[in-house]
């Protein structure tokens, strides 16, 4: 049966390509189709998790290959595919996740006339993250890489008539083309250091190769994780990816794509585990994204930008729980998930308030939406429980042992780890007082009301998820099912027992929450934006994405465009000139030489008897000389 | 024929020359027929004169060609230190070897194909090319009143023959005294001929008084060559030479400077820089079948002249004389080609074009290599010989199409009236398209073919970089050719444009023969090849 | 040698003098001079038969033609002073320097070898041993020598020969005509009278006066007529006159310069 | 022997520059004839240095081509006298660059 | 026998047509007379492969004839997998773009014929070259395929055409005749060592010297450089593709200069091994500058043919690059990337060749939101610009990243810089779709309709083409492998071994899965 795992990869890729191909007459059951696709791939997923749980430990790992892609020199990859532990987690992520999407997705889309391509982008989309996650070769799992990053840009972009919009997809595929060269070049050297990128090989031979090597490969993989994951210092496209619609945002840019990099760290454990170096590089890439993200959350008005953020943000956890090692795989798989229930819950639970709310993103015109949208509010407010690790939902569970296992591996690591559990509560909290609790502050016209029900069934699904993802860790299941992949770690003893640093995880979420509202409810909320210069410092900071863009202006772009025009200006008076140049040249020689034929048959004798002259003394002196 | 006589005092008698006249044949057949040409026009009656003259012409270079033919093929085979064929003849006076029956053969053929376009009258309503009466002051009442009586001077078949019988003896001669004599045979008739052009007159006389005069200034320079040799050597037979330049009997200077000045006169009918002055006045004035007949022919004939005092005579020192032919081989192909870039008249710019590939021969000259005996390995001489014969037919069907092109002035030789003839007349600019295509050395040309086979023997010759220089500069020649494609096809016709002339079935034949030439010798160069080589090199 | 010695400055200066000769036909008898002398020179070196030739065909016959030429063109003609092309002298004086230097160092030095003489060669004769060669050795080339005086032949005719395109008519035919037209037409048969016989000016731009006063336009030549180069400005003399001799005249009004 | 030689050589150079500096037609191509003089002064004196007659025969030669050279040379420039009134070379420049 | 043919085929169809008389205003029959010989043409190239044995290896469907005696010239054909991947590559590419020439609007509308003639006749020269297995013979087809190009771009292109034919012309002349130098050279050197034979296989028995070997190694090179096109030999491309019909760009650049690529691995590496390994350190270095720079230009242009062509420029790069790596792997990828690129140029020529007729404009900063009123074009645009950037799962992404694995085992820093081109092909070709087809509706382009189904058939084959060897590029890479091969093993460079090479455990991928 896993034989046929390449189905689950198939059925979505058949229903996109078809509906793009299909023409204006699958307008009106393209979404369906599309959905249909998604959910027939999510029980296919099911079914193969259901037998791989059947199963002995060691016969978890189902591969199986489909076709010799590539054979060339000494080059070989085979389109092969593994079904494990990991991947079929993620295989119920994507399709589950996705799947529910796409039913928000039919009402959300309803009034767009391009609906059905959206739905083909959608199923490309999972199409792609399932050959990430399911590939067995670094080069397959480079084409699925390569291909969510395609649907992402199409998906941003999709409302193209907004020139921010197409900009934004542009960006995002740009600065995600940045981390694949990191990838690629990753690949080259598996290439040329053990002859093969499969993925099971290179992990298991790295122990065999150097540790500069190794610790090359950890670097360059980290910088493809760093593109697709939005981490520091690849980050600034993910909140510019906002401008694609909120089902996009949900889906790809908090629950699945951007995990990737996640996944990819954890996928080359076995990489990273042979470099202290490179695990070092990842903490530090996921303890900064952490706290960036966080203040950069804080600051946004936009609400998508705002949950962004904390994507941002969260995905810092979960890169620093991977970067901790065996130690912290599991929790950061695990916090992946969780994060995926919630932080989907939420955005989609953004769209069902844009939707009410004509398309406005911006939070200060919001407030007071509890009573006009009651399912929208209780589900986000189930994500909003969920991420800020109120126990017993979700979150919580995933966030403190990531928190804990920090403080296990160095403690101003697990302070910063601790810091952003505050910080998230502050944010999160005061986008549930912007959005749902303070007074309304809608414009005229405006009429907030409750999205249908095609709506509201993901929300409410995605809201169970939030709140009971948590079971994951009864009895340690996620830890012991991914043990034969992330490898065992001894528990490290903190200093303070694992309950204390429990109470104080939750100690620091409840200032937070209780400096937000202490914040926000003190005076109302002003419905303008306050100007840059009348907020403090670190709120125009985060405004403006800690200045990350001004950043790769001034270091990249800029340059770039510089020499751009130094290099048109070289081609053509440089290089063709030169040529060009040497054309004029000879014309103005051929000019030149056409003088001496003046007309007069004297001057012609002249040349002659000097020709003559010079003849003869040329003969004679050389001869003589 | 010469009568021995015994006179009263007790002289010995003169024994009787021994002239091989079958093997001479070709040639008298020619000389034979300009002077029946010129007792023709002496006592045949005008009204049917031109056709006669024409006629006699045709047939009699004809007849000759096929005598060549079977000259050729029968020329004894010589064992020597490589192969050579033929033998000397007329007293030592002529070597009628395989290179220079070769060179009768595509003399006859340059010959043949001017002779075509020559006879044409159907571009000036009924009347040939040439004025009517020399003797008349342009634009004189006199002058209009020839016109009106349509004669012709059909005296310029004879001359042409003459000039053609001069060529041969040229290429085939065996001692210089009768070198000088040919070369004189060949350049008065056609000093004469230049100045017969029927439309703008004035320049046709000047460019015959300019041809004359540094015609004359050359060959003087040749002559005193001719003396220092024999003051050098004690005679003017090229093999007594040969043993005296090996031997090296002292007096090297004079050895020298008789290289030098025989140079001289070689290189200026050749159109070599810096004796190459007279070629683009000469060729834009001289009526344009008498430039087509000039530039083929006597290009061929002066370079089989080079070969033959250079490769017989003076081949024992060509270390000495090879870098300084080098000097001139480059210059005369670079000026050739660059000037020719700003040439705005098409007979100017072919003349340019003519030094060019005297260039581009003389770098096939200068590699000197002769061969070995087994191998079939491309000579300096069978190079030379192919490449003459593709660029003289070139050339001549080059200078068809300008006869063609025309406006009410006769024939419009400003590039900027030919814009835009391929529009017009595709076939006419596609076939003048294909000679500059082969001028400029592109695959699937004889020109191509060509340029290969000198290159190759100045490579075997050990002049790789002048190799080097010579691509370099055809390229740059490549330049101006592919500008008169571009004019013709590519840009749109100022005003009316030209008006091509319906030529009679003469200039078509003409033309066709130089196509197919010039795309039969690119696509199958073989046979062609074998026949150069099979002549082998040049006997002693 | 001592005629070598008498005659080599006297060449060379002559030589000179052709280059510097104002008008031509100094030039051409300066170069008369260097060939006759030259012929002396053939004959102090064994040549006997070319010194006859030398005088016979090269001054007698050349030089002739040379200065015939001369004549038809103009005997006065002669080179401007002024040098059109700019460097043109200089240049040549130069180069004919460095030209004349080299070659006399490096040749006229060198001559090397005992000098064999004629002794042998002119055992038989100079004709003979001439003749020898021009009918043995060379005869092809003295054979073609024929075709280049054919040519030359045929030059001269081409060029300067002007063949008659109509009739000519012999001076019977000419009487007989013009009686013809003077019975038919009333012609006048004789010669048109001669310009400005009777006139102040006998000039040929004159037109003859008439008995009568008037002038008589025929008498000049139509090619003058054509130019427009009548001579004007005597009406007034004639109306003068008339006016002395108080007699009215009626007179011609379309006659004139203008006409 | 060698001021023979000499003396034709001076007499060829001068020829020569004549040919560069004269303007009149005729008076060039009298330079001309003066080089072939010189050079047949030259054939002659090889000849006798030489012992042969060649040279003589060749000097004979260059008399034959001479006069037919100067029939079509004069017709030439006759002919050009015609047409212009004018026998000066440096007037036939029509014809350049 | 049957190559000749298939060279043939389309020498005769444009001799056919030069031969038809010129019709008045649609003149269909010269169309569909080209469009029929060139299907026919691809009908024989099928063939051809068919009969062609992938195992076998070495040259195959050879054919013999002396041509040219003295010279020691033959009329000699043969493939092996490189040469059959182009002619294939040549033969697919002339239906599409005479089909989508169909509604070229030329400058003189009597010529239609003559525009349809000099294409097939760049398809039949084009095979030719590809074919060739005698040196002289090849030269000859490479340099007379500079004819019919040039009278494409000189007599139909836009208003400065000539100026770019003549440019085209020179510059490809320059390089071609010092070929023509090293050709020579070949003759006489074969000549010296026994019978002059321009026979590849004779060719490669030749004794060199070193510096014989790379002087003449330095001929060809400059030809092949010139063609391909090198930095910084590469003005001519610009101009040529700016001024060119698309159809003439793809004929341009994804047939003919491919002979170029093409050339450098049969004969600079066929003829002079030693040569080519000596030169490659420069050889390497120019590639990168190429990559990086034409695609820094490319990202600079205003005129979107000539941005195309600096793309190209970059493409080239790569090519390059992996054939001087010498490696299996680059040697096949640049094969591969050779045939993979002139499908995706060759779309992108073509469908903004549609743009740009439709527009009366090339220049980017005309065009706006125009995939609003043309959402199909702007699809195609958006598949052939992804192919062009090498997007994965289409087909130069397999070429481009064997490329740069293959240089990667032989020189990291120049795989590294090499790979930088891939962000800057992101930049050029979105940045570029971003102007053009997204945004609002600029003013002007209004008129731009979407294609029609002529349009569409023409480029669908391609665009299938492109996304089907993303994913199954093997049948290709079956062919070429054996002749790679070969090509490696004569320049006597093996490829660098892995330095922990792992055996790839066969039971654990394979049969895992049956478990």
């Amino acid at each position: 049966m896993f034989d046929l795992q390449w189905l689950l990869i198939a059925i979505p890729l058949a229903s996109g390509l078809g509906l793009l191909v299909w023409g204006k007459e699958g307008d009106r059951f393209g979404h369906l189709i599309g959905t249909a696709a998604s959910a027939l791939s999510f029980l296919f997923g099911v079914v193969l998790f259901a037998s791989l749980l059947g199963k002995d430990g060691e016969d978890r790992s189902q591969s199986t290959k489909l076709f010799t892609w590539i054979d060339a020199g000494s080059f070989h990859v085979d389109m092969g595919f593994t079904f494990d532990q990991l991947s079929g987690l993620f295989v119920l992520l994507i399709t589950g996740v996705g799947t529910l999407i796409h039913v928000y997705s039919i009402g959300y889309m309803a009034h767009d006339e391009r609906r059905r391509r959206f739905f083909a982008f959608l199923n490309i989309f999972i199409a792609a993250m399932l050959t990430l996650v399911l590939a067995s070769d670094y080069l397959v799992l480079f084409l699925g890489w390569e291909g969510v990053g395609l649907a992402s840009y199409l998906l941003i972009g999709f409302w193209q008539h907004k020139d921010s919009a197409a900009a934004a997809a542009k960006k995002a595929f740009v600065v995600n083309r940045v981390g694949d060269l990191g990838m690629a070049t990753g690949i080259m050297l598996m290439f040329s250091e053990f002859g093969t990128s499969s993925i099971h090989a290179v992990n298991g031979a790295i122990t065999g190769a150097s540790g500069s090597v190794a610790t090359a490969l950890g670097l360059l993989l980290l910088l493809g994780a760093c593109g697709k994951s939005a981490q520091v210092p690849l980050q600034s496209w993910l909140l510019d990816a906002m401008e694609g619609p909120t089902p996009v945002s949900a889906l790809i840019h908090a629950a699945t794509m951007v995990t990737a990099g996640v996944y990819l760290v954890v996928r080359s454990h076995g990489i990273f585990d042979a470099s202290e170096a490179a695990r070092t590089a990842v903490i530090v890439v996921g303890l900064v994204t952490l706290l960036a993200g966080a203040w950069i959350g804080c600051a946004k008005d936009d609400i998508k930008k705002a949950l962004a953020g904390s994507t941002m943000s969260q995905i810092g956890y979960m890169m620093l729980a991977a970067g901790l090692g065996p130690a912290g795989y599991a929790f950061a798989i695990f916090h992946l998930i969780t994060h995926g229930f919630f932080k989907a819950n939420m955005f989609l639970g953004a769209g069902s308030v844009m939707h009410g709310m004509d398309d406005d993103v911006e939070m200060r015109h919001y407030g007071g939406l509890r009573t006009f949208m009651p399912i929208t509010f209780a589900t986000f407010g189930l994500g909003y429980l969920a991420i800020i690790g109120v126990p017993p939902f979700a979150g919580f569970w995933s966030k403190d042992k990531i928190i804990e296992a920090a403080f296990g591996e160095n403690f101003w690591v697990g302070l910063g780890a601790l810091l952003g559990a505050g910080v998230t509560a502050f944010y999160m909290t005061r986008l549930m007082i912007m959005t749902f609790l303070s007074e309304k502050r809608w414009r005229e016209g405006v009429h907030p009301h409750e999205s249908p029900r095609v709506m509201t069934w993901p929300l409410i699904g995605l809201a169970v998820l939030s709140a009971l993802g948590g079971v994951l860790l009864v009895s340690n299941w996620i830890t012991e099912w991914l043990e034969p992949i992330t490898g065992h770690a001894e528990h490290e003893e903190l200093a303070v027992p694992a309950i204390v640093l429990t109470l104080i995880i939750t100690v620091v979420v409840a200032i937070g929450v209780v400096a937000a509202v202490a914040f926000y409810r003190r005076e109302p909320i002003a419905v303008e934006t306050p100007a840059d210069s009348s907020v403090s410092i670190f709120a125009r900071a985060g405004r403006h994405e800690l200045y990350g863009n001004e950043l790769n202006d001034a270091i990249v772009v800029r340059p770039t465009r510089h020499l751009t025009r130094f290099l048109v200006w070289f081609d053509g008076k440089g290089v063709d000139g030169f040529v060009t140049g040497v054309a004029d040249r000879l014309g103005d020689t051929s000019q030149f030489l056409r003088k001496p034929q003046t007309g007069y048959v004297r001057s012609y004798a002249l040349t002659m008897f000097g020709g003559v002259a010079v003849l003869v003394l040329a003969l004679l002196a050389v001869t003589l000389a | 024929m010469i009568a021995t006589f015994s006179s009263a005092t007790d002289l010995p008698p003169i024994s009787a020359p021994d002239i091989e006249y079958s093997l001479l044949a070709p040639v008298f057949i020619i000389a034979g027929v300009a002077v029946l040409g010129v007792i023709v026009e002496a006592f045949w009656p005008r009204s049917s004169r031109f056709l006669v003259q024409a006629g006699l012409a045709v047939v009699g270079i004809v007849a000759a060609f096929a005598d060549t033919i079977w000259v050729f093929t029968d020329l004894d085979k010589l064992d020597g230190s490589r192969l050579a064929r033929g033998q000397v003849a007329a007293e030592g006076a002529l070597a009628v070897d395989g290179p220079g029956v070769f060179a009768w053969g595509i003399l006859l053929i340059f010959g043949f194909l001017s002779m075509l376009l020559f006879a044409e009258r159907r571009l000036e309503g009924g009347l040939s090319g040439f004025t009517g009466r020399a003797a008349d002051a342009p634009g004189s009442a006199s002058e209009a009143e020839a016109i009106k009586h349509r004669v012709e001077h059909t005296e310029v078949f004879p001359l042409a023959l003459f000039a053609l019988v001069g060529m041969m003896l040229f290429a085939t001669s065996n001692d210089l005294l009768t070198m000088f004599v040919a070369l004189e045979v060949l350049s008065l008739p056609l000093y004469l001929l230049c100045g017969l052009a029927r439309r703008r007159r004035l320049m046709s006389q000047e460019a015959a008084l300019k041809y004359f005069l540094l015609g004359a200034f050359s060959s003087v320079f040749f002559l005193y060559g001719i003396a220092l040799t024999y003051g050098y050597a004690g005679s003017f037979r090229l093999s007594d030479i040969d043993v005296a330049v090996t031997n090296r009997t002292g007096g090297e200077n004079m050895l020298l400077a008789a290289t030098a000045l025989m140079a001289v006169g070689l290189l200026f009918k050749i159109g070599a820089v810096p004796f190459h002055t007279w070629t683009p006045d000469v060729y834009q004035g001289a009526p344009t079948p008498v430039t087509a007949f000039m530039a083929a022919g006597t290009k061929a004939a002066a370079f089989l002249a080079l070969l033959r005092v250079f490769f017989v005579a003076f081949g024992g020192s060509s270390w000495d004389w090879r870098p300084i032919i080098v000097a001139v081989a480059i210059i005369t192909m670079f000026l050739g080609a660059v000037v020719s870039i700003s040439q705005t008249d098409v007979k100017r710019m072919l003349a340019y074009s003519s030094i060019a590939h005297a260039g581009f021969l003389l770098v096939g000259f200068v590699g000197a290599y002769a061969g070995a005996k087994d191998s079939s390995r491309i000579t300096s001489t069978s190079s030379i010989l192919f490449y003459l014969t593709v660029y003289g037919v070139s050339s001549i069907g080059a200078f068809a199409v300008v006869t063609l092109v025309r406006d009410s002035g006769g024939e419009t030789t400003h590039l900027s009236k030919w814009a835009g003839l391929g529009k017009t007349s595709p076939v006419l600019a596609g076939s003048f398209a294909l000679f500059m295509l082969s001028f400029a050395g592109i695959p699937l040309t004889g020109g191509f073919i060509g340029k290969w086979t000198v290159f190759s023997a100045a490579w075997s010759g050990g002049f790789w970089w002048l190799v080097v220089i010579g691509v370099l500069v055809s390229a740059l020649a490549a330049y101006f050719y592919v500008r008169v494609i571009v004019l013709m096809f590519f840009t749109e016709p100022v005003g009316e444009g030209p008006t091509v002339a319906v030529p009679s079935v003469l200039t078509t034949t003409v033309l066709a023969v130089a196509v197919i030439a010039t795309l039969g010798l690119g696509i199958i160069p073989g046979p062609l090849l074998d026949l150069a080589q099979h002549a082998g090199a040049f006997v002693r | 040698m001592t005629a070598f010695w008498f005659l080599a400055p006297i060449m060379v200066i002559a030589a000179l003098g052709l280059v510097f000769a104002r008008k031509a036909v100094h030039a051409a008898l300066c170069l008369a001079v260097v060939m006759i002398s030259l012929a002396v020179l053939y004959a102090a070196q064994g040549a006997p038969f070319l010194f006859a030739v030398q005088i016979i065909v090269y001054t007698g016959a050349i030089m002739m033609l040379f200065l015939f030429v001369l004549m038809l063109v103009g005997v006065d003609s002669s080179d401007a002073v002024k040098e059109t092309i700019g460097g043109q002298r200089l240049a040549a004086g130069i180069i004919g320097l460095i030209f004349g230097i080299t070659v006399v160092l490096a040749i006229g030095q060198t001559v090397s070898g005992a000098v064999v003489g004629l002794k042998a060669a002119n055992g038989n004769g100079n004709p003979y041993g001439l003749s020898e060669l021009l009918f043995g050795k060379y005869v092809l080339a003295f054979e073609f020598t024929s075709a280049l005086l054919i040519t030359a032949a045929l030059a001269a005719m081409v060029l300067a020969h002007k063949e008659r395109l109509t009739v000519r008519h012999s001076q019977a035919d000419i009487a007989a005509r013009r009686m013809r037209e003077y019975a038919e037409s009333g012609r006048h048969p004789g010669p048109l009278p001669a310009p400005g016989v009777f006139a102040r000016h006998n000039a040929v731009d004159t037109p003859a006066l008439l008995p009568d006063g008037s002038p008589l336009e025929s008498s000049v030549s139509d090619s003058i007529v054509g130019r427009g180069q009548v001579r004007q400005g005597f009406e007034d003399d004639i109306d003068r006159l008339v006016e002395q001799v108080g007699d009215e005249q009626p007179r011609d009004e379309s006659f004139g310069g203008e006409k | 022997m060698n001021e023979y030689i000499t003396l034709s050589l001076i007499l060829f150079t001068i020829g020569s520059v004549g040919v560069l500096v004269r303007r009149n037609a005729i008076v060039v191509f009298m330079c001309i004839e003066l080089m072939l003089n010189a050079t047949n002064l030259a054939f002659v004196s090889f000849s006798r240095q030489n012992g042969n007659l060649d040279g003589q025969v060749a000097a004979f030669f260059v008399m034959v081509v001479a006069a037919a050279e100067v029939v079509v040379g004069l017709s030439i420039i006759v002919s050009i006298y015609r047409a212009r009134r004018s026998a000066s070379v440096d007037e036939a420049s029509l014809l350049k660059s | 026998m049957i190559l000749s043919i298939l060279a043939a085929t389309p020498i005769a169809g444009a001799v056919l047509l030069a031969l038809l008389p010129r019709e008045p205003a649609p003149h269909h029959r010269a169309k569909y007379v080209a469009l029929g010989v060139s299907l026919i043409t691809l009908v024989l190239s099928l063939v051809v492969m068919a009969k062609f044995d992938q195992d076998a290896g070495g040259y195959q469907l050879t054919e013999k004839h002396e041509w040219i005696k003295v010279f020691g010239a033959y009329y000699s054909l043969g493939v092996n997998g490189i040469g059959i991947t182009l002619i294939l590559l040549t033969t697919i590419l002339t239906p599409i773009v005479i089909l989508a020439a169909f509604g070229d609007r030329l400058p003189d509308p009597k010529s239609t014929n003559a525009y349809f003639a000099w294409m097939l006749a760049v398809e039949g020269l084009a095979i030719g070259a590809f074919a060739a297995t005698d040196a002289f013979l090849f030269y000859v087809l490479f340099e007379a395929t500079l004819i019919p190009l040039y009278f494409l771009i000189g007599s139909f292109g836009g208003p400065n055409r000539s100026y770019a034919a003549v440019k085209f012309l020179i510059y490809n002349l320059v390089g071609g005749l010092l070929m023509l130098a090293s050709i020579v050279g070949l003759y006489v050197i074969s000549a010296r060592q026994g019978d002059a034979s321009f026979l590849l296989s004779d060719l490669q028995n030749l004794d060199f010297s070193t510096n014989t070997e790379r002087l003449l190694f330095l001929g060809f090179m400059a030809a092949f450089a010139i063609k391909a096109p090198l930095w910084p030999l590469h003005t001519w491309l610009p101009d040529a593709a700016g001024q060119a019909t698309p159809g003439t760009s793809v004929l341009m650049v994804s047939v003919i200069d491919k002979i170029g690529t093409f050339g450098m691995i049969r004969w600079c590496l066929g003829l002079f091994p030693g040569a080519s390994d000596w030169a490659s350190p420069v050889v390497i270095v120019l590639a990168v500058i190429s990559i990086l720079y034409g695609a820094l230009l490319a990202i600079g242009q205003d005129d979107i043919r000539r941005l195309i062509a600096f793309t190209s420029v970059s493409h080239f790069g790569f090519i390059i690059l992996g054939i001087f790596a010498f490696t299996t792997t680059s040697l096949a990828g640049s094969t591969l990337y050779m045939f993979n690129h002139g499908l995706s140029t060759a779309a992108l020529f073509l469908v903004t060749g549609m743009m740009i007729a439709r527009r009366g404009s090339a220049r980017i900063s005309d065009f706006g939101g125009v995939q609003k009123i043309a959402p199909i074009m702007s699809g195609v645009l958006l598949v052939a610009g992804l192919s062009s950037l090498s997007l994965p799962g289409l087909a130069p992404f397999i070429s481009e990243f064997l490329v740069l694995a293959g240089t990667f085992t032989r020189s990291i820093p120049a795989a590294a810089f090499a790979t930088l081109g891939i962000v800057l092909a992101a930049l050029y070709i979105l940045i570029m779709y971003q102007r053009v087809m997204t945004g609002p509706l600029k003013a002007g382009n209004e008129g731009v309709s979407d294609l029609d189904h002529r349009e569409m058939a023409s480029l669908t084959p391609a665009i299938i083409l492109i996304v089907g060897l993303g994913f199954f590029p093997q049948p290709l890479l079956n062919v070429i492998n054996p002749a790679i091969d070969e090509v490696i093993s004569h320049v006597g460079k093996g490829d660098p071994a892995p330095k922990t090479p792992v055996q790839i455990d066969e039971s654990a991928t394979q049969e895992g899965g049956h478990g």
